[in-house]
This record gives C-alpha cells, sequence and structure tokens, in this order.
C-alpha cells in the first residue's frame, strides 16, 4: 500500500507542478502578448491620460514585471483573478455563474455521450466485421468530423422551422415561473438543442475509443478462457470484457477533456448559453484580459485536476497499480 | 469484484445529482427574478427588447461606456435637463428652471421640488453635486464632459450654481445622471457596479422606471416607478426587459418566436423578410453610427509615409465608390458622409470641401504627386524613390462583416488607381493593440458612435493630446485646430459655437486624415402589438438613447405570452418523475437479483 | 513485393482508406480547379443580386454582397486544405523530433519533454487557440502557426512509445555499438521505423487541423477575410440566412469540412487499420 | 472414450479459405493421457479449440464427428453444448500470462467455473476453489491475490484449478507450461499427471516439444500442415517412428545417453494457404518419391493400433 501512497503522491505533485506552470504561463502569455489590455479603452473619448493611468494602476499594469509575476500567483491561488477590465467588477464575479452554466451543459452531455458511447462502442465490438460494426463505427467517425457549431446550426435551422424548441439563451428571460416545475421544464427546453449537439459530437469519439479499447481486449486469452469455462457471451461481456475495457476509458475521458471543452465552446456561442465558452468568446471581443486569463487558468486547473482524480480512480480500480 | 460498476454507476448518479443541483442553483438565481417580477406583475405588462453586440459592462453611469447601459440609465436617472425628441430644445427634467449668466459664466438650476427618489428621499442639491464631483474624478470615464465645469455650490436644498467655461453647458447638463447620494456615499463609486447584487433593492433611481434584477450577460429588468415626479410622463408599461444576445442570429430569431419585441441593428439584407410580415414593424432611423477611414497621418507614426501625402489621401478619397459601397453592402440603408461629425449631431456642418467619386481624378492626382511607376504587381510607385509604395494595410473589426465586406470592395476601388489595399479583419482588440500607442498601422476602418448628439465632441479625436494614449486614431496634429477647440470650449453663444466647429470641420475635411465613408441607417424591428412608438431619435426606438420610447409606448392588445401551459408541465413532470421511479425500482431490483 | 508495395496493395483493398483517398482528392482537384471551373470570380460583387435563393445562374444562391456562393465554396477548399496540411505539418514534425528525442536519450530529457507533453495534451487547446490567435493577430501564417504548435503533443507521445522499444533492437545497438552519432542513428534507423505510424498520425491532425481552422475563422479569431468554409458560415449565422431558413447558405460549406475531414479521418483510420491488425487505440 | 471421425476444420468463406484439419481420425481412451504434437500451424490448437467448440467466427467444421461417450458433441445445441463445457470438458490455455482477467481475484476466477454452472451458493463455491488451490498446490496466501501477484507458475496452477474445479472427464491441455521455466513445467507437468490419476481423467495434451509429451502420454498423435502423420501407443512411436516427420522429430531431440548426432529437419513449415499437392511434408521430406505427390493419405494399419499415413507403407 505504501507504494500506492508514493504513486498519490507522485501524481499530486505532478498536478501542482502543472497548475504552476499554466499559471506562469497564463501569466507570460497575457504580459509578452503584444498590445496592454488598456489601450482598447483609448477608444473612449471620454477618457483622460490621467484617468487611463488610474487605470494601469488599478490593473497593476504599472508595475515591475516581476511584481505582477508574484501577485499573480499569489492572488491566482488565492482564488483572487483581479477586476475585470470590461464588467469593471471582481473577476470571479462573472466567472462563477458562467462556470456554472456551462457545467448545467457540460455534465450532462458528456455523461451522455459516455454513456452512449460505451454502449454503441460495445456492440460495434461485438458485431465486429459485421455490417451493424460498419455502421456505427462509421457513423461515430461521421459525428467525430462534423463541425459542431455547423451541426449546431443545422439544428436551429430545424428548430426555427418546426418552432420547437427556443434557440438561445439557457431560460426564458423575466418569464414570472409560477413554480419550480415549470421553471426546470424551462431550462430543459432551452438545453434540448445544445444538449443534442454537444452530445453528439463527443459521442464519435468515445464509441470509437469504447470499440477499440474492447476489441483489445476481447483478444485477450482470459476471455477464451472464460468461454471454456462454460460462460455465456453475455456474461463474459458483462464480467470479464467491460471492465477490462473501461478501464483505459477513464483516463482517456479525463485526458480528451480539453477536447469536450472546446466543443463546449462552440456550442455555447452557438446557441448563445451563458456559459464559460460564450464569456471567453466575449471577453476575447471586449479584449478584457483579467476574465480571459482567469478564464484559462480555472479550465486548465479543472482538467488537470479531472486528471488526478481519473488516475487516481484508475488506480484504485486497477489492482496491477494498486498493489505493485 | 463489481467495484468498477459501482464506480461507474455512482459517476452516473453524480452527474445526474449535479445537473439537478444546477438546476435549481440556476431556479433559485432566477427565482429571485421572477419574485420581483411577479409582485409588480399588476402594474402593467411587459415588454422583452433584445440588444446584440456591446453588453451592458457595469451599470455604474461613471464607469460604463455602453450604449446599453446609457439606454437603462437614462430611464432610470434623470440629468438635470433634456432633450425633446427632436434632439434640438432643451426641455425641464429634474431641473424644472434654469438662469444662464454668460458673463458670469455660471448656470442656477431650480430643482423640481416634487423631485423624489424611488425609495421616497426627496432628490435635493446634495445629490447633483455629489454626482457631479463624482463624475470629475479621475476614475469617472466621463470626466472629460465636466472637464468645462469649475464649481458646482448648492444653494439652498433645491438650488445648485454652477460655473462653467463656455457655451457649451448641455453637454453636461444633459449627459451626467444625478444619482442618490444618500444611497451611492455608503458604496466606492469607484468599484461600484452600479447595483447591489446581495439585496433585494437594486437601484434608487428618480426616472420613470427602476432597475429591479440585473444578471450580467444574460439581461437586466427595469420596472415602473411608482413614485415618479413627472405625472405626465408616466410610463403605461410595467416591465422592460433588456435581453443581451451574442448574435444578430439569436437575436433574430428569438424576435421571429415572439419571446422578444424590439430590436434594433437588423441587417439591411433582411429587412425584406419583416416588411411583409404583419406580425412586425420596420423603422429606419438615422443612425449615430459613423464609420470612417482613419489614415495614418502622424508625421512619426511607423505607418506607409506616402499617406503624409495630401494628394495620395485626396486620390484615395476620390477613388472610393462609396455610393456602390452603400448599395451593395448596405443595400441603400447607408447615407454617406462629408463630416466627422454625423448629419444627425447639431454641429453638423453642412458646406465642406467633398469629395466625388472619380477615379480619373484620382489618377491625375497621383501621377502629379510623382507616383508615375508600377511595380510588377500593378501597384505605383514614386518615380524617384522607387521605395515609395502605394501599398497599404487596413485594419477592419472581425466581428462586424459588413465592414469587411466594405473593406474588400474599397481594395478593388483602389486597385484601380493602382494603390494595393490590404485588407486584414481583427479583433478590436488587436486593432487597439496596433494603432495605440505607436501608430503602427497605415489605415483603419472603424466607426464611432456620436452619441452626444448636442455637442461636436467627436472633434475632440483630432486633437494633439490624444494622439498617443488617446482616441486619435490618425495621429492628426494641428496647433491651429487645438486653439479653435479652446476657443469653442469658451465660446458664449450658440452661434459662435456653430461656426467655430464648422471651421474645425473644414480643416479636417481639407487635410482628410479621415475620410468619412457613411452612416447606416438603424434599422429597429418591433411587433405589431406595440402602439405609440417613437422614432424620432436618431437611432430609431430600440437603438439606445431614446428616453420615451418606453415612457410613451403602449402596448395594443396583451402579447399573448409564450405558450406555457402549466398543465401540460405537470403531465410532463409527472411522467418524469414516473420514469425516473421506475428506473430507480428496476436498478435495485436488478442488483438484488445479482445478489 | 517490398514492404511499402504491400502496404499499398492492402491500402487499395481497404474500402475506408480509399473511400478516404477519393474524397480527399476530390478537394484538391476542387482547391487547385476552382479559379477555372468557377462560373464567377469570388470578388465579384453585385448590389443587386444580394441573397439569391439557388436558381440556375447561381446553384447555391448568392451572398449580402451579391457573390455567388458556389464559386464562394469552391474556393474554400484551397484554404482548408493548406492550413490543414501546413499546420498538420508543423504538428507531426514537431512531435516526431520530441518524440525521438524524448524516447532514445531517455533519463532527464525524457522526463522533461514528456512533462511538457503531458501539458499540451491536458491543456484545452481551443481555449488556448483562440486566445492566442486574438492576440496574435489573424493571418494565415499564424493560425497555421499557432495550431500547429499547440498539436504536436499527442504524435510526440506515440512515437516516443514506439522509439523505447526500437531502441534496445539489435541494428540500433549494433550502429551505437560503431560509434554512429545519436542524431545519425535517430534520423537513419529509428525513423524510418516509426514513420509507418507518422502517416496515420498524420491524416487525423489534418483532420483536426481543418477543423480548428474552421472553428478559429467561426469564432471570429482567424482570418475571416480570406474565402473559407468557416468564413461563410459565420457570415450566414451573422446576416441571418439561418433564421430565414436559407439551406443553400449553411449547408454546403459545412458539409464540405465534414466530407473532408471524414476522408482525412478515413485514410487515417485505414493506415492505422493495416500497420496495427489488432487496432490500437487511436490517436487522442 | 472420444472418437474423432474425419474431422475437417476450415478457416475462411466456403470454397476459399485454409483447411487447418483435414480428415482427422482419433480414438482417445476413457481415463488415458492423449498427446498430440506438432509444430506450430500444424492444426493441433485448431483440434482443441474444435473439441471444446471454440472456434473463432471464421471457422467451420466442414465435416467429422466427434463422439464424447457416444453423443456427437458437433450436434448438440449451442445452450447444451455450453453447460458441457467447463463441467465435463475444461480447457487448460496456452500461454499462462494472459489466462487470467487481471481485475479479478484468484479465488473467485477458480470459483468462477462452479457459479456458471449452477452453484448458488457464493460461499460454497469460494470453500471449493480454496479445496482445489490446495489441491494445485497454492496456498492459502495466494487465494486473495489477483493475477498480477503470482509467478508464471503459480498462475499456471492457478488455471489447472480454475479448469478441474468441476471435476471434468476430459481435460484439454494445450501447450500448459510453454512459457513457464524448465523446473517449473516439470513441476507442473507432475501436478498434470497426479490430477490426472487421482481424479481418473481423459487429458489430452497438446505441446510442440515431442519429449515432453511422449514422457506424459499413453497414446501419442503427431500432425503435419493439418493433417494426420502417424497415431499409436507413445513406446511404439517413440522407440519405431514410421513417418520420416516423426522420426526427424526424434532425431531432433537431444537426449541423454545418446550419441547419434542431432539433425534438424531441413526447409520451412507448410504454407497453409498454399500446401503442396499429396503429402505436405512431401517439399522436406528426404525419402520423397514421385508418388507423394498424389498421396490421398490413406491409413496404413501397423501393428497395435499403431497407424500411420505415408507412401512408405502399405499397398
Amino acid at each position: 500500500m505504501s507504494e500506492f501512497g508514493n504513486y498519490l503522491l507522485k501524481r499530486v505533485a505532478f498536478a501542482i507542478l502543472s497548475i504552476f506552470i499554466i499559471i506562469t504561463f497564463d501569466f507570460f502569455l497575457f504580459r509578452l502578448m503584444p498590445g496592454n489590455p488598456i489601450e482598447i479603452l483609448y477608444r473612449n473619448p471620454a477618457l483622460t491620460s490621467a484617468q487611463i493611468a488610474v487605470l494601469n494602476r488599478q490593473f497593476g499594469l504599472n508595475l515591475p514585471l516581476y511584481q505582477q509575476y508574484y501577485l499573480f500567483i499569489w492572488n491566482s491561488l488565492l482564488g483572487n483573478y483581479g477586476i475585470s477590465i470590461y464588467y469593471r467588477t471582481a473577476v470571479s464575479q462573472v466567472l462563477y455563474p458562467s462556470l456554472e452554466n456551462s457545467l448545467v451543459l457540460l455534465v450532462p452531455a458528456t455523461t451522455l455521450a459516455i454513456l452512449l458511447g460505451i454502449m454503441t462502442g460495445r456492440i460495434a465490438a461485438w458485431r465486429r466485421g459485421t455490417v451493424t460494426d460498419g455502421f456505427l463505427t462509421g457513423s461515430s467517425m461521421a459525428l467525430y468530423s462534423i463541425p459542431t457549431f455547423w451541426l449546431g446550426e443545422m439544428l436551429i435551422l430545424l428548430a426555427i422551422a418546426s418552432s420547437s424548441f427556443p434557440v438561445s439563451g439557457m431560460y426564458t428571460i423575466g418569464e414570472g415561473f409560477s413554480n419550480g416545475f415549470v421553471q426546470l421544464f424551462d431550462l430543459l427546453r432551452h438545453l434540448v438543442l445544445p444538449l443534442v449537439t454537444l452530445t453528439l459530437v463527443l459521442y464519435g469519439q468515445f464509441t470509437i475509443i469504447m470499440r477499440n479499447s474492447l476489441i483489445d481486449v476481447l483478444d485477450e486469452d482470459y476471455i477464451s478462457f472464460a468461454r471454456s469455462k462454460g460462460a455465456t457471451e453475455r456474461y463474459i461481456m458483462r464480467k470479464h470484457a467491460m471492465p477490462n475495457a473501461e478501464l483505459p476509458m477513464i483516463s482517456l475521458i479525463a485526458v480528451n477533456l480539453g477536447l469536450t471543452v472546446g466543443g463546449a465552446i462552440l456550442t455555447e456561442v452557438v446557441f448563445n448559453w451563458p456559459g464559460i465558452g460564450l464569456l471567453i468568446y466575449d471577453s476575447i471581443n471586449a479584449r478584457d484580459y483579467p476574465v480571459l486569463q482567469a478564464a484559462f487558468l480555472i479550465v486548465a486547473i479543472a482538467i488537470v485536476l479531472a486528471n488526478v482524480v481519473a488516475d487516481v480512480l484508475y488506480s484504485y480500480l486497477d489492482p496491477r497499480i494498486r498493489y505493485s | 469484484m463489481q467495484k468498477q460498476r459501482v464506480v461507474f454507476r455512482s459517476i452516473l448518479i453524480v452527474a445526474i445529482m449535479l445537473l439537478a443541483s444546477m438546476a435549481v442553483i440556476g431556479q433559485s438565481a432566477a427565482g429571485s427574478a421572477s419574485q420581483t417580477a411577479t409582485s409588480n406583475a399588476t402594474t402593467g405588462q411587459t415588454i422583452k427588447v433584445g440588444w446584440f453586440g456591446t453588453y451592458i459592462d457595469t451599470l455604474n453611469p461613471f464607469l460604463s461606456y455602453s450604449e446599453l447601459t446609457a439606454w437603462i440609465n437614462m430611464n432610470v436617472y434623470l440629468p438635470l435637463v433634456s432633450y425633446d425628441a427632436g434632439n434640438k430644445t432643451i426641455v425641464p427634467a429634474l431641473a424644472s428652471s434654469w438662469d444662464i449668466n454668460y458673463a458670469n459664466h455660471t448656470v442656477i438650476f431650480h430643482l423640481n421640488p416634487s423631485a423624489v427618489w424611488s425609495d421616497g428621499v426627496p432628490v435635493t442639491s446634495a445629490d447633483v453635486v455629489y454626482s457631479y464631483n463624482t463624475a470629475a474624478q479621475n476614475y469617472s470615464f466621463v470626466a472629460s464632459e465636466v472637464s468645462a465645469i469649475s464649481s458646482v455650490k448648492a444653494i439652498g436644498t433645491e438650488t445648485v450654481m454652477v460655473t462653467f467655461s463656455g457655451v457649451l453647458w448641455t453637454m453636461w447638463a444633459a449627459s451626467i445622471f444625478v444619482v442618490p447620494a444618500h444611497v451611492w456615499s455608503t458604496v466606492n463609486a469607484s468599484t461600484y457596479a452600479g447595483y447591489n447584487s446581495t439585496g433585494s433593492q437594486y437601484f434608487v433611481g428618480d426616472g420613470p422606471f427602476v432597475l429591479t434584477n440585473y444578471v450580467p450577460n444574460q439581461y437586466a429588468q427595469i420596472e415602473k416607478n411608482a413614485k415618479f415626479f413627472i405625472r405626465s410622463e408616466m410610463p403605461t408599461i410595467g416591465t422592460v426587459i433588456f435581453e443581451e444576445f451574442t448574435s444578430q442570429s439569436s437575436a433574430v430569431s428569438s424576435l421571429q418566436a415572439g419571446s422578444i419585441q424590439g430590436l434594433t441593428g437588423i441587417l439591411p439584407a433582411d429587412v425584406a423578410n419583416f416588411q411583409g410580415n404583419a406580425k412586425f414593424n420596420v423603422t429606419t432611423s438615422p443612425s449615430i453610427e459613423y464609420f470612417y477611414l482613419s489614415i495614418n497621418v502622424a508625421p512619426y507614426g511607423k505607418g506607409n509615409p506616402t499617406l503624409r501625402n495630401l494628394s495620395v489621401r485626396q486620390a484615395i478619397a476620390h477613388a472610393l465608390n462609396l455610393t456602390y459601397i452603400a448599395d451593395t453592402v448596405y443595400h441603400g440603408y447607408a447615407t454617406t458622409l462629408d463630416s466627422v461629425l454625423s448629419p444627425t449631431n447639431q454641429y453638423y456642418w453642412s458646406n465642406l470641401t467633398t469629395y466625388a467619386y472619380n477615379p480619373s481624378l484620382a489618377n491625375s492626382l497621383l501621377n502629379q504627386s510623382g507616383f508615375t511607376t508600377y511595380t510588377s504587381g500593378g501597384i505605383r510607385e514614386n518615380a524617384n524613390n522607387t521605395s515609395q509604395q502605394l501599398s497599404y494595410t487596413v485594419l477592419v473589426p472581425s466581428g462586424d462583416s459588413l465592414e469587411v465586406d466594405a473593406a474588400n470592395i474599397m481594395a478593388t476601388n483602389l486597385s484601380k488607381i493602382g494603390i494595393k489595399l490590404n485588407v486584414q479583419a481583427e479583433t478590436t482588440g488587436s486593432m487597439a493593440a496596433t494603432i495605440w500607442p505607436n501608430l503602427t498601422q497605415d489605415m483603419d476602418l472603424w466607426d464611432w458612435f456620436d452619441n452626444i448628439q448636442s455637442a461636436p465632441q467627436l472633434l475632440s479625436v483630432f486633437l494633439s493630446n490624444q494622439v498617443v494614449t488617446g482616441t486619435s486614431d490618425s495621429g492628426y496634429t494641428n496647433t491651429t485646430y487645438d486653439n479653435l477647440w479652446a476657443k469653442l470650449l469658451n465660446a458664449t453663444s450658440q452661434a459662435q459655437a456653430m461656426a467655430i466647429s464648422g471651421q474645425m470641420q473644414e480643416m479636417l475635411a481639407q487635410q482628410l486624415p479621415y475620410i468619412p465613408l457613411f452612416s447606416p441607417s438603424a434599422i429597429n424591428v418591433y411587433s405589431s402589438t406595440l402602439t405609440n412608438i417613437s422614432s424620432s431619435y436618431p437611432g430609431g426606438p430600440f437603438g439606445g438613447l431614446d428616453y420615451q420610447t418606453f415612457t410613451q409606448l403602449v402596448v395594443k392588445s396583451p402579447s399573448s405570452p409564450p405558450s406555457n401551459n402549466n398543465t401540460l408541465y405537470y403531465i410532463l413532470g409527472g411522467v418524469a418523475v414516473v420514469i425516473v421511479a421506475a428506473a430507480a425500482v428496476a436498478v435495485v431490483a436488478m442488483r438484488r437479483r445479482k445478489a | 513485393m517490398t514492404e511499402e508495395q504491400h502496404f499499398l496493395k492492402l491500402f487499395a483493398h481497404n474500402l475506408k482508406g480509399m473511400t478516404g483517398l477519393v474524397i480527399v482528392l476530390t478537394f484538391v482537384m476542387m482547391g487547385v480547379l476552382a479559379p477555372f471551373v468557377s462560373p464567377y470570380s469570388p470578388y465579384a460583387t453585385n448590389p443587386n443580386a444580394f441573397l439569391l435563393s439557388p436558381r440556375p445562374s447561381h446553384p447555391f444562391g448568392t451572398n449580402v454582397l451579391g457573390q455567388d456562393l458556389l464559386t464562394l465554396d469552391l474556393y474554400g477548399a484551397q484554404i482548408s486544405l493548406i492550413v490543414g496540411l501546413s499546420s498538420a505539418a508543423i504538428a507531426v514534425g514537431l512531435g516526431l523530433v520530441a518524440g525521438l528525442f524524448s524516447g532514445y536519450f531517455g533519463g532527464v530529457v525524457d522526463e522533461i519533454i514528456m512533462r511538457i507533453v503531458d501539458f499540451f495534451i491536458v491543456i484545452p487547446a481551443l481555449v488556448f487557440m483562440i486566445i492566442i490567435a486574438a492576440l496574435l493577430g489573424p493571418s494565415t501564417v499564424n493560425v497555421i502557426l499557432v495550431i500547429g504548435m499547440l498539436s504536436w503533443a499527442p504524435t510526440a507521445r506515440i512515437i516516443r512509445s514506439m522509439v523505447l522499444s526500437i531502441r534496445e533492437w539489435p541494428f540500433v545497438e549494433s550502429a551505437r555499438a560503431n560509434n554512429a552519432g545519436s542524431l545519425y542513428i535517430m534520423f537513419r534507423h529509428i525513423f524510418p521505423n516509426v514513420s509507418s505510424v507518422l502517416y496515420g498520425n498524420a491524416m487525423l491532425a489534418v483532420a483536426s487541423a481543418i477543423f480548428t481552422q474552421a472553428a478559429l475563422v467561426f469564432l471570429g479569431v482567424g482570418n475571416v477575410t480570406a474565402i473559407s468554409w468557416g468564413g461563410i458560415i459565420r457570415e450566414a449565422y451573422a446576416t441571418g440566412a439561418l433564421t430565414n431558413g436559407d439551406l443553400s447558405y449553411v449547408l454546403p460549406p459545412g458539409f464540405f469540412i465534414f466530407i473532408l475531414i471524414f476522408g482525412f479521418i478515413m485514410i487515417g483510420y485505414a493506415i492505422e487499420e493495416i500497420l496495427n491488425p489488432k487496432l490500437r487505440l487511436r490517436r487522442q | 472414450m472420444i472418437e474423432v471421425t474425419d474431422l475437417t476444420v476450415r478457416y475462411g468463406p466456403a470454397g476459399g479459405g485454409v483447411r487447418a484439419l483435414e480428415r482427422i481420425n482419433i480414438r482417445i481412451e476413457e481415463g488415458s493421457i492423449f498427446g498430440i504434437v506438432g509444430e506450430s500451424g500444424s492444426g493441433k490448437s485448431t483440434l482443441a479449440m474444435t473439441l471444446m467448440r471454440l472456434l473463432p467466427k471464421s471457422g467451420t467444421v466442414e465435416e467429422g464427428v466427434i463422439k464424447l461417450d457416444g453423443t456427437d458433441i458437433l450436434k448438440l445445441p449451442d445452450r447444451e453444448f455450453r453447460k458441457m463445457r467447463g463441467s465435463t470438458l475444461s480447457l487448460v490455455f496456452q500461454g499462462a500470462m494472459n489466462t487470467l482477467n487481471p481485475l479479478i481475484r484468484i479465488e473467485d476466477q477458480v470459483a468462477e467455473p462452479l457459479i456458471l454452472h449452477g452453484e448458488q451458493n457464493r460461499a460454497k463455491a469460494i470453500e471449493k476453489a480454496h479445496e482445489t488451490l490446495q489441491l494445485v498446490g497454492l496456498d492459502s496466501s495466494t487465494w486473495r491475490k489477483y493475477p498480477h501477484e503470482l509467478s508464471g507458475g503459480m498462475k499456471q496452477r492457478a488455471v489447472i484449478a480454475s479448469a478441474i474445479i468441476t471435476g471434468p472427464k476430459v481435460l484439454i491441455a494445450d501447450e500448459p507450461s510453454t512459457a513457464l521455466d524448465v523446473i517449473t513445467q516439470v513441476q507442473i507437468m507432475n501436478l498434470l499427471r497426479t490430477l490426472q490419476r487421482t481424479l481418473k481423467m481423459t487429458v489430452i495434451f497438446i505441446s510442440h516439444d515431442f519429449p515432453l509429451v511422449s514422457e506424459m502420454s499413453d497414446r501419442i498423435a503427431i500432425m503435419y500442415g493439418g493433417k494426420l502423420c502417424e497415431t499409436g501407443p507413445n513406446a511404439l512411436i517413440l522407440n519405431r517412428p514410421l513417418h520420416p516427420y516423426t522420426a526427424g522429430l526424434i532425431d531432433s531431440v537431444p537426449a541423454v545417453g545418446r550419441k547419434k548426432r542431432i539433425s534438424a529437419i531441413q526447409g520451412d513449415p507448410v504454407d497453409m494457404r498454399n500446401p503442396p499437392s499429396g503429402c505436405r511434408f512431401r517439399p522436406r521430406c528426404t525419402k520423397a518419391t514421385d508418388s507423394c505427390g498424389s498421396f490421398d493419405y490413406t491409413v496404413t494399419h501397423a501393428e497395435n493400433e499403431h497407424d500411420v499415413y505415408c507412401t512408405l507403407y502399405g499397398n
């Protein structure tokens, strides 16, 4: 068990190192790139140079670089991301609600995509080489190839033509909901199109990952051995093949989270979903550096942490790591 | 042995729980909104207005430079005076009368004695003094508008005396909002977002509406202020919601679906879709948006030096077929410009030097300036100095596809006279980074919102002190021009101010740091259930800056709410519960069987 | 039969691979021939013929400027292929060098390179690309560089794992015993043995680069002035073609992106299938 | 008693593909150890898989009968035969390293056949598994371990335990010791022999290792290229091999006390996709004659149920 402890320690140490690299990277990315965030404000005819000086001080841009860096690390660790240049309030005030909204979309979409992917991947691997497999693999590759934003637009076209689902936003704004049910259904109605879009584009890759993982496992000797013991195919699938095939899925899912986030940004922009992707998009246009920095930081750190969790989970589930 | 199943299953369960809790959190946020909304629901009808482009940045009127914020604040706070619908005449607002003394450079405002804040506290001169002092602070974004004021003094509770330098007093008197000192003195005005997100009372204002809810990036909601003291302007509608959209597409689809009732910024190409539809009305108004081609003329600037040659700039101006661009890009919904002030501005001067589309004149201007030889690519170069080539890059905001299209056509225009124009579309942030502080660009195609129609404020863009870290994107410097501006600020009569600003506009028209291009019409579409729409303001009824849209507007027939059939939801809810319960039972049963 | 001939024979019999190849070649033809077969100039505007619905003179209709959409869609193949191929070349090249060095030298070099690889694999690439592309400014070259520089990590990881085993093969040992230089061994002996995996990987890299380019243009941080499919979709989105239901405006460019990406993925998948019959996991 | 008659197995589509087994005839007495020897590709593993009816999807039995105590197991419905698999017929796998599921504890894997064949009480099954594990020489410290924690020999013992826990009539051991070191190999062989005696199983022992097989078995079959070369009692074949291939095999084995030079069989194994006409061994056979090219594998019964398939004998 102590070696397991060592392993954990190593993973956590790596995560801390990664987070440190991300913070550093984040800092320099925004300082060394051309342009100063205050410059966009120059276009305001009402702004005087005295005010620009005030803003520079307010955003800490007049300090020497190393001090800015030190402050940035310290503040990032404390969850203090500074003041948004555009919204003129604490970054966390705009960031956290967006993050929450993104999770409302991302969590069910990823979960659904994974579950569906596992299901169809399993069928495809099971019927390997048949028409069913060809269809499932082919359609997964096709879904994987579809540009997210285009799929979203197609769904918008459909929804408008059939006036079925709302195509924008997260809930009907300003609606005096008479009770929680109505409100929840309003949210769900708004969730349908973005959820379908995101699930479909994520689903393809999970199917293929699952299929290939399962095909590898089905070739293993212990599968044939189980068969020679008189096990039914269903039993083998459930007891022997799936657990071994799902195991690598855990880390692959975590590694693929970066892609997932990318898909989420495009989906949010297309459907006007007020999540972190839309916030990033808006902040790019407003050149709101502090928000961008914090958004990048928080997404990257979340993914690093997800990877650590996946590693730990993996090692917990896989006795080969746990006890060696 | 089944650990893995358990883990997978618990991941799923956690995910579902997370979704549910998120939904609940989202609900509770929305819930607070709906409570305030329903509490006043009886006072009138709700209309929703869409907005896309620049969002609300902050609701603090001293810190915001978003148009939408200005529009909202206009309905929430009163300035001392305001304009009538034609935007020409000063009319009473918070001040019911005023005495101007040009000799002493003072104006004495007499506040309306019945003026009262929405929380019942009377509006006093202390509020005015507080607001004007705050506006003058370093951090304030409206500081330049009050820079002509040397002092603000309360003479009694209902009288304020302001000492100012010139005739342009309306510039500040009509645009500085008076905020409640008794509320604002408890916050730090330099960081205050303009609302208190924790309390139920968001705003205290004295306008026809009060702000009741605001969710950044999503919407802001205002409701009729029952205590509004100008009874004749008491709104008939109860609630206005400003909904923010990322794109024209999502806003227009919401309009078509009936979930918003008014929208500005409809693209010319889409007008036809609404004109034939009885459910909508379309209005086109002159816009306050003003497109220009800025040319880097700064003597030390890092742009192409040939642009400092006036003949080259004149040739460019003659080569641009603005009418064609207005027809092609804006399908006729745009007017071409000749001044750096938009025609709707009170100080617009109409007798200016203009540059008609005339490619042959453009060619001869270039020939006379010595750009007579061509590179192999057909680009003109200086016969005596072949390093001087007429090849430029123009920066265009990538966010506005029409501007990019216009720039592309301009490139075609210029290629006819041997000038190569390279169109580079960028985010406005990247453009800003190229332009300030070093002026490394050749040209930029950008826009201003000439939103202070009562003052020639855009003329300040060309002042020498705006060059390095100011608003100037052309790098134009001219001491004569600077002196005229100083004279303008100290003018003692409207006519004198007009004449000086006309002189300044003519200087710019001759020297061409900007080539004014066009002002696209503001196209507004609104539901035909809305009546009594005032569209005389530049920008149209839903284009911002219009105080009267919501005070006059009447909803003809109750706008049918989006079919929220409660029974249906109950049925659906019941079905969902049954399904979840059945699934849960099935899962439990299966586990038992396995064990 | 040499190994290459054997590979080509297998590929020719692989349905997926051939479908992909036909698709890709079709688009290459489309890009190359666009100037010759297009009915209009891609820049020709016409104020009297904007937003036309499909008709014989304009099979896909026109855009807001009156430009022929079919012409724009044909030209769009050029930038997708250029960006896709060049950034994949950068990504695969970087990944190859990093993987070779990491796997061959091992030890500290390996540790450092692999930590960097981990970092690049984990970070949300699209977020990162959006930010950098927005900060750098949107020339096509910048977009190629950004995509290339941020997509090399998966290749590096795969190459490294292959190099680790090849490094122990006898011919490498003997080359080392003959005092051959490290670079020489890496590129003369090890590279030919990993190159096969590289091809499959490169195809998938091209596919993801085409997607990313379109996404960046759609978000307005790519080169929006060049004629590209992503740009047409963006325009359709911004100008209300969606709300009007102009299928001929939105459908073709997205469909082309989709099919082209699909083609490259099919080729990549076929190559992997041939080289690795057991079919290991595909590129992440 | 197992009787295999004219068994022909094909991989791939009908009319094409590869005949991995062709017209195999074997009789295995109850309670004996029957050895099958052949190099890789000779079809010996296919034979084992056919006996278990575990051919991959591409494999088909073209013709032939396999009778176990009089019932043709090839004709049984799948469902019914599955009940025999692991209870009546058990298989010990080749390649001990990967035969155990890495995620499941040893005792659970050993107990699995019992549960699969109707044992409802898991505790009972585990108890039986413990007994069986002890029988194969694994003490209690290993029972709750995971496969990767055991050595190769221990793993193979666990595999054997799992195969015999149901007390099968027939145990097919396909290269049971190939991946193990020599000492462990001997231990496993001894274990198998002991178990065969105590449990009175019929054991079919398959290996490429001729000495090993001959040491273990009562009777032996030698296979080459999907065909039988020779079958007969162990002693007869060892001392008087009839088929040139068998002789070659024996000569290629270094044996203690034999002075003769070791000679390997020349040439490459047969290419099954493109087999030679007539006798498959013909291209490598030192005694090949013209008539070998048209040999139709007619059997020659030598003495004492010693059968050989070669043109050198008979007519």
